[in-house]
């Protein structure tokens, strides 16, 4: 009930491929360094899209669980942790940070627990910016080294200092977010996210713990953003409080809206889109800012639905004229 | 007065109105009848401008005002009271009124006498003038939804659903100031009802709506007799 | 089966429903009528478990269920809709009844996650389920349909087969066809005969008095909070309080 | 205990400040239910237009202070019909993300015209006395002196006057208001103009006293959307009043316990205050 | 699920489109490379850095460019926004050594040089980082490419509290920004204070970059009657900061930490009237600078880019002339190693031809004096310089030689713990 067509899967396994074989085609480190962060980038908006845009929660504490990632691989790598225990004890720790932040903020809904999860956001990131003895202060934790070479039978030693190995790696993460969503969102599971979002006092009725339902998925997007932040401490190599702040949630937001929400593809559309838009306007040097923001408006007001949406409106005019022709045709033989 | 010519509404891309066209005279007492859902509202807000005709025409006095903003209806004289009566909760009953009237705002005796006319068709709004809207139970907001449309002087009134969610006694009451409405002010009154009891009781004539089109009209007492109408709506 | 003892309700010192009583019994159905602001509705909040009563206790199959949140009510066997067509209008028809699947089956996190064999089984059921309900209510050919697409009938149909998902032993119906027409209403009012006849027992809340004289088995009368009569249709209509009260001294037709 | 009173002073003049500026954004987020987080920004705008008026043209001050307003009542009715009226009828996160279009493109547009060092205004009252041991400006007292004005004048409007009332009937009911005559887009852009022009207001009575530069307005933006909220949406005694008390809860909180954490103070006040009561000091049951 | 196709397609094209029509610097330009911030709270002082680089490379080309192994080129400065966000520093750190070559890149925010210090090594893309920022963090990271411009701020503390306790001054209160820079001197400042035998008598740290406003911690730092403050951020708001001070009845002394510039505030915020200003320790005015082309230079500067001088301007000025003289020495413009090991060989620097001449290189330092100014009763005084970097006396004398000399600069050896060679 829940299974694609054939020639779509065909269609993602040849994308998949294609993302496979992507580092063979770049040609510098400039394109590379885009597109790694691009990939982190599009984990944690999959992530806020899970609370924003399936449970309809607008989470705006999303950069600070982004940054404990971040700090928590920061601060136990250089404490001599290996980096592939640091990564998921930061998720971890997110998840536990985010426990009371959850239980507080769910209480209250709409307009309330944006401002509620922006205020928890903006205290995180004021803390990592003077809790001087954990986070290093404003000038951060830096020289975070990446991630011990590795044997891989077959490939070889895998140097991850390398952007190819941080490539990889952040795909590696990038799929395994999309599949654990993919099956989320498609499942009676899932469903309830969308249940809750779409008539709460509903899904209370039949049966749904509307405030677990909410807490889980808050969490979840916490334990996957952390990860996307885990990997950015490594990619960068230093960690300081823009990497915990509310700017980063707004970029994902911009991300999430602009790429499509409640879709799965809106939000790697829409990280991969927006800081390209933004490398690409580099050009433009003082008025850069000034594009950039006209264009957000224009492009919200012409595309409400986003990218995505913005296509299926497309795919139905076309359709719709389609269907059209046919029926005129049938007019004019009949 | 009021002329429709073949309007087609769509809201979100579904087609809710279809080819509907219609005639009202000044001075009749009309009824507009369907079960819930069949676009009775959709109609009554297509005439007053709140939605805009995807196809067709409304005419109003002979001008025509489905390309017109809902304020310069208003302004010409055709008030929608709509349904679930979109009252100001938080604004006494007098602030309701006294923006009832707000093309008359620079008028401030017209606005007295209006309103003591409110006040004869219900003396309870006088005694709560003071009152929030918001705290009043149905009936009695159903009341100062009238009394708020009568307030701009209306040529035509669209008075869509007055007797849904109300108990008995007083949907009578509310049917006996409707037709006085229109017998003692000679007011213009298109009246949406899925009580089709009470509103061919006391109108004129009526149309029938169905799933957005327009299935059936007459005057009243050919409506009560059809065979249709009985089965459908007075459950004879 | 079912039992409200003395529940009051205050809202800031008013009481809305004032020590009412009374019993469903198995495989009945029981109607709850009144005037307009009689505190129907609030009767059933409470039975529901949206509102907590300010005093007074729910019981069913004997235990204690007073002040469980709703969704722990409906796993004690006890389902509602809502007065207005209440539906979760962003997903399709058959989604919208898998979701009413849900609090019955393990379908958490980690098994979603990991396709445990115990979700496989759970799917299927949930999903078989929903078949099953979209027959009953003669809506199998718009499983895939998104909600807009239904006319108001099929969405109080559907309304009511959400609440049947989960096997309640009990349904409550707050105003099932209101806003219906008599050829809907007749139509939903057979659909609720025969859910009593596979014995689900029926509670519901309506105020058209003919459709609830044909359907109901016993009536309990609500005025300003109160109980003012109980009884079979016959003794309803015959009695003075309620005519008075309800219907304004005339019988409505 | 001069100590105390100088913050308490201090408190209230931040305060005022918040009370003007989030009385603004509370009218055009309950009344047109658009979260605008780039009031913060028109903010900073009304403060470098003052500048242009004062410094630039050589106008008096309290020329330059009314012909901010004017300009920036006008800035709001434009960005009503041009930003967010389009956007009418979509969820509210699309009119923040327009909103925050709106503000990254105010900032770099305040960066292009007025460049990145900051600007000031020479004090027209620079003349500091004592009070109770308090030191204070004369141009401090006026800022509390305008907050106050302003909020009695508006009450008066909203209360008094027939547009005041429509103001609130369309925040109330907007359908309902449509249908009795009012032109619901021309209330909008009067209260966008209203919410803009104040936000000059408060701009202009501060430039003196402060530095513009064009991030100023991110903070200060962030600060009123939270006082809005605190106070509960829509809710105009509940923006005073939470401006009020973010006002003093910094100053104190910043005075005697730490700055770098003064905000940490007012953001978990406002998370403390939300989890007793969800929808505000002053809002309404259901949000 | 069929309307995934097109915009995935879509994504795919636009990558490559984008990488096909990004440029590349024209085969006779040298780039130097600028990343920092343009836009956003530190976009003054970014600027500042970028039209200091901007001005060598024109210097440069107007006297007809310069000449590595035979072959001429002309300098370009491409500077790119990266509003102190490590991302887009990366990313235009990346973009200016894949995409414009430039095998020289300047920073000047310690936030964004260690993410950069992460990857100038890598084989994909080296370059030297000009790192502007006076933390000694930066010698705490390993790195071969990177050279540190300004002298440390342990210098002025230094030189700042001695003059202080020559005024006579024993009691002081601190009001610094707030931050990890902030932080770091007015622990180093608190602590050389109290070995020399002063007091401190309150410590209050203010945002200086968000806040306008500091009378509250104005208020507590006065209630104690300290004779100076400890004061600084950004110029601006630091210059606003003894306005508002003065206003709170303040009469003491200021002193300024290295990050404000006394001739800037007094120019910008009291505009000339340095009587309003009382008297203040700080970095020296650049009029006061011993170098023989400050003025013309200043004149030049503030014509071509409309805005006040700075110390920050100058420093990196000298830095670019270095760079390019080290890259015609090197006989290189595309070996960072080869670029970094010239730097010797060209300093130091003629004082006659650069405003602020550096000296001499230190591992990963560059080395030029710290110069230290007082205003006293509405007048600058005569400049101090100090030498902050040779192990004795005799290596002072002898280093001597080489410093410009002037009427207005009394030169004195400032012994420094860490940098004694």
């Amino acid at each position: 009930m829940f299974t694609k067509p054939i020639h779509i899967k065909l269609f993602f396994l040849a994308v998949l491929i294609a993302a496979l074989l992507l580092p063979l085609f770049i040609s510098d480190a400039y394109m590379f360094q885009v597109v790694i962060m691009s990939i982190l980038f599009a984990i944690a908006t999959c992530a806020m899209n899970l609370i924003i845009g399936f449970t309809g929660q607008a989470s705006l504490a999303h950069g600070a669980f982004f940054g404990i990632g971040a700090y928590g691989v920061a601060i136990l790598t250089k404490a001599g942790v290996s980096f592939w225990l640091a990564l998921p004890a930061a998720a971890v720790m997110a998840v536990l940070i985010g426990l009371p932040v959850g239980l507080i903020s769910l209480r209250t809904r709409g307009h309330y627990f944006a401002i509620v999860t922006l205020c928890f956001g903006v205290i995180m990131w004021i803390v990592a910016g003077n809790w001087i003895e954990l986070t290093g202060g404003e000038n951060g934790i830096f020289g975070i080294a990446p991630p011990g070479d590795i044997l891989v039978p077959l490939i070889g030693r895998i140097d991850f200092s390398s952007q190819a190995a941080q490539y990889y790696l952040a795909l590696a993460f990038l799929l395994l977010t999309l599949w654990a969503l993919y099956r989320i969102v498609y499942s009676v599971f899932g469903l309830t996210f969308m249940a809750v979002r779409n008539n709460e006092a509903l899904a209370d009725a039949v049966g749904i713990n509307t405030f677990t339902t909410k807490l889980i998925s808050f969490e979840a997007a916490n334990f996957i953003a952390a990860l996307a932040g885990g990997l950015y401490a490594i990619v960068i190599g230093a960690v300081s409080p823009s990497a915990a702040g509310y700017g980063l949630t707004f970029n994902f937001l911009i991300y999430l809206i602009l790429g499509g929400i409640a879709t799965l593809s809106g939000s790697v559309i829409g990280a991969f889109a927006i800081p390209i838009l933004m490398e690409s306007l580099q050009f433009l040097q003082d008025y850069q800012l000034l594009i950039f923001g006209a264009l957000l408006v224009v492009v919200i007001i012409y595309f409400p639905m986003g990218f995505v949406g913005g296509l299926r409106r497309l795919n139905q005019i076309i359709a719709d004229r389609r269907r059209r022709k046919k029926s005129e045709a049938v007019h004019v033989s009949g | 007065m009021l002329k429709l010519n073949q309007v087609h509404t769509n809201i979100g891309g579904m087609q809710i109105i279809q080819d509907i066209s219609l005639e009202i005279q000044k001075g009749e007492f009309v009824a507009l009848l369907g079960s819930n859902g069949s676009g009775k509202t959709t109609l009554f807000r297509t005439i007053a401008g709140v939605l805009k005709p995807k196809i067709g025409t409304v005419e109003f006095d002979h001008v025509g005002i489905h390309r017109l903003p809902v304020h310069k209806i208003v302004e010409l004289g055709l008030v929608l009271c709509p349904q679930g009566r979109q009252l100001f909760p938080e604004l006494s009953v007098e602030k309701n009124l006294i923006l009832g009237a707000y093309p008359l705002r620079s008028d401030k005796t017209r606005i007295r006498k209006n309103m003591d006319r409110v006040f004869e068709f219900f003396p309870i709004l006088k005694e709560r003038l003071h009152q929030h809207a918001g705290t009043f139970s149905g009936g009695e907001q159903q009341m100062l939804a009238i009394g708020r449309s009568l307030m701009s002087e209306p040529k035509l009134l669209l008075l869509d659903e007055p007797s849904v969610g109300l108990a008995p006694l007083i949907v009578k009451l509310i049917g006996e100031v409707i037709a006085s409405i229109s017998h003692e002010m000679k007011t213009t009154v298109f009246l949406s009802e899925q009580n089709a009891n009470m509103a061919l009781n006391i109108t004129q004539r009526g149309y029938v709506l169905e799933n957005g089109r327009c299935v059936l009209s007459g005057q009243c007492s050919d409506l009560k007799q059809d065979e249709k109408v009985r089965k459908a709506y007075i459950g004879a | 089966m079912f039992l409200a003892k003395s529940l009051t309700k205050l809202f800031d010192g008013l009481a809305a429903v004032q020590d009412v009583s009374f019993e469903i019994k198995q495989g009945e159905i029981l109607a709850i009528i009144g005037p307009n602001g009689a505190g129907k509705s609030t009767l059933f909040n409470m039975m529901t478990g949206t509102f907590k009563p300010t005093s007074g206790l729910v019981f069913m199959d004997g235990h204690n269920i007073t002040g469980l949140k709703p969704y722990r009510i409906v796993t004690k066997g006890m389902a509602r809709t809502f007065q207005t067509t209440s539906l979760f209008d962003q997903l399709r028809v058959i989604d919208n009844l898998m979701i009413g699947y849900k609090w019955r089956t393990g379908l958490g996190f980690w098994n979603t996650l990991l396709h445990t064999p115990k979700w496989k089984a759970y799917q299927t059921e949930a999903f078989l389920r929903a078949m099953e309900i979209l027959e009953f209510l003669g809506l199998t050919d718009k499983s895939e349909f998104f909600i807009p697409a239904l006319s108001q009938e099929e969405q109080k149909r559907l309304a009511i087969g959400i609440a049947m998902m989960g096997k309640p032993r009990m349904l409550l119906l707050d105003e099932p066809t209101g806003g219906l027409i008599q050829e809907e209403t007749d139509r939903i009012t057979r659909l609720i005969q025969r859910i009593r006849d596979q014995g689900t027992t029926v509670c519901i809340i309506e105020h058209k008095m003919q459709m609830i004289m044909g359907l109901a088995d016993r009536i309990v009368v609500l005025n300003y909070g109160k109980k003012i009569a109980e009884g079979s249709p016959e003794e309803i209509k015959s009695n003075q309080a309620v005519i008075e009260a309800y219907l304004g001294g005339e019988v409505h037709a | 205990m001069e100590l105390f009173l100088q913050q308490v002073f201090n408190g209230i003049m931040f305060g005022s400040t918040y009370a003007i500026v989030a009385l603004g954004l509370t009218l055009v987020m309950g009344i047109l239910n658009i979260p605008n987080f780039a009031h913060g920004h028109l903010y900073m705008l009304g403060g470098y237009v003052t500048y242009f008026f004062f410094a630039t043209l050589g106008l008096g001050f309290w020329l330059s202070l009314l012909a901010s307003m004017i300009i920036l009542g006008m800035v709001g009715v434009v960005m009503e019909r041009v930003v967010f009226r389009p956007l009418t009828g979509q969820p509210p996160i699309n009119d923040f993300i327009a909103a925050i279009g709106s503000l990254v493109f105010l900032e770099a547009f305040a960066l292009a015209v007025w460049g990145p060092q900051g600007l000031r205004i020479t004090n027209p009252y620079p003349e500091t006395f004592q009070f109770l041991g308090i030191t204070m400006t004369v141009q401090r007292v006026l800022v509390i002196v305008a907050a106050a004005a302003l909020i009695v004048g508006l009450h008066f409007f909203m209360k008094k006057t027939v547009l005041g009332a429509t103001i609130e009937a369309v925040a109330q009911n907007r359908e309902g208001a449509m249908l009795t005559g009012i032109n619901v887009n021309r209330v909008s852009a009067i209260t966008f103009a209203i919410s803009t022009a104040t936000a000059a207001l408060a701009a202009s009575f501060l430039s003196p006293i402060f530095m513009l530069s064009p991030s100023m307005g991110a903070i200060l933006g962030m600060k009123a959307f939270i006082i809005v909220i605190l106070g509960g949406l829509g809710s105009i005694p509940g923006a005073i009043l939470g401006g009020y008390i973010l006002g003093l809860i910094e100053a104190l909180g910043g005075g005697y316990v730490s700055a770098a954490y003064k905000n940490v103070f007012a953001f978990g006040a406002l998370i403390l205050i939300l989890s007793i009561k969800p929808t505000g000091l002053f809002g309404k049951k259901e949000a | 699920m069929k309307h995934l196709i097109l915009p995935m397609r879509m994504a795919v094209i636009g990558i490559f489109a984008w990488a096909a029509l990004s440029t590349n610097a024209l085969a006779k330009d040298v780039v130097i490379g600028f990343t920092g911030p343009l836009s956003g709270p530190g976009a003054g002082y970014g600027r500042d850095v970028l039209n200091g680089i901007k001005m060598a490379a024109d210097d440069i080309n107007k006297g007809g460019g310069i000449t590595v192994k035979g072959k001429k080129y002309t300098v370009k400065v491409e500077g790119l926004d990266d509003r102190i966000d490590p991302t887009i520093a990366v990313n235009n750190a990346r973009r200016l050594s894949s995409r414009s070559k430039a095998r020289v890149i300047f920073n000047p925010v310690f936030n964004t040089i260690a993410p950069l210090m992460q990857i100038n090594q890598q084989k994909t893309s080296q370059f030297l980082l000009m790192a502007y920022s006076s933390t000694p963090k930066i010698e705490q990271i390993p790195n071969d490419l990177t050279v540190s411009i300004p002298p440390p701020f342990t210098a002025y503390v230094n030189a700042f509290c001695d003059m202080a306790w020559k005024k006579g001054w024993r009691k002081g209160a601190m009001m610094v920004t707030l931050g990890a820079y902030g932080d770091e001197w007015r622990e180093a400042f608190k602590h050389h204070w109290e070995e020399i035998g002063g007091e401190i008598l309150a410590d209050k740290p203010a945002n200086y970059y968000t806040e306008t406003d500091f009378s509250a911690q104005l208020s507590a730092v006065i209630a104690t009657h300290p004779e100076f403050l400890l004061i600084g951020g950004p110029s601006e708001p630091t210059g606003l900061v003894i306005e508002q001070a003065h206003n709170l009845g303040f009469n003491g002394g200021f002193v300024l930490v290295d990050q404000a510039k006394m001739d800037y505030i007094a120019d910008v915020v009291f505009k000339g009237d340095l009587s309003k200003m009382g008297n203040v320790i700080g970095v020296a005015p650049i009029v006061g600078l011993p170098s023989p082309v400050i003025p013309e230079w200043n004149k030049r500067y503030e014509k071509e880019y409309g805005v006040h001088d700075t110390f920050e301007a100058l420093l990196n000025y000298s830095a670019t002339m270095i760079v390019v003289h080290a890259m015609e020495k090197a006989g290189t413009i595309d070996n960072p190693q080869a670029i970094k090991a010239a730097f010797a060989k060209v300093l130091p620097q003629d004082p006659t031809k650069v405003p602020t001449p550096f000296i001499g290189t230190l591992g990963p330092k560059l080395l030029i004096t710290t110069t230290a100014g007082e205003i006293i009763d509405g007048k600058y005084t005569k400049v101090n310089q100090y030498v902050w970097w040779t192990k004795d006396e005799a290596a002072y004398m002898e280093l001597l030689k080489s410093i410009p000399a002037s009427d207005n600069v009394v030169t004195s050896w400032l012994p420094l713990k860490g940098y004694l060679q």
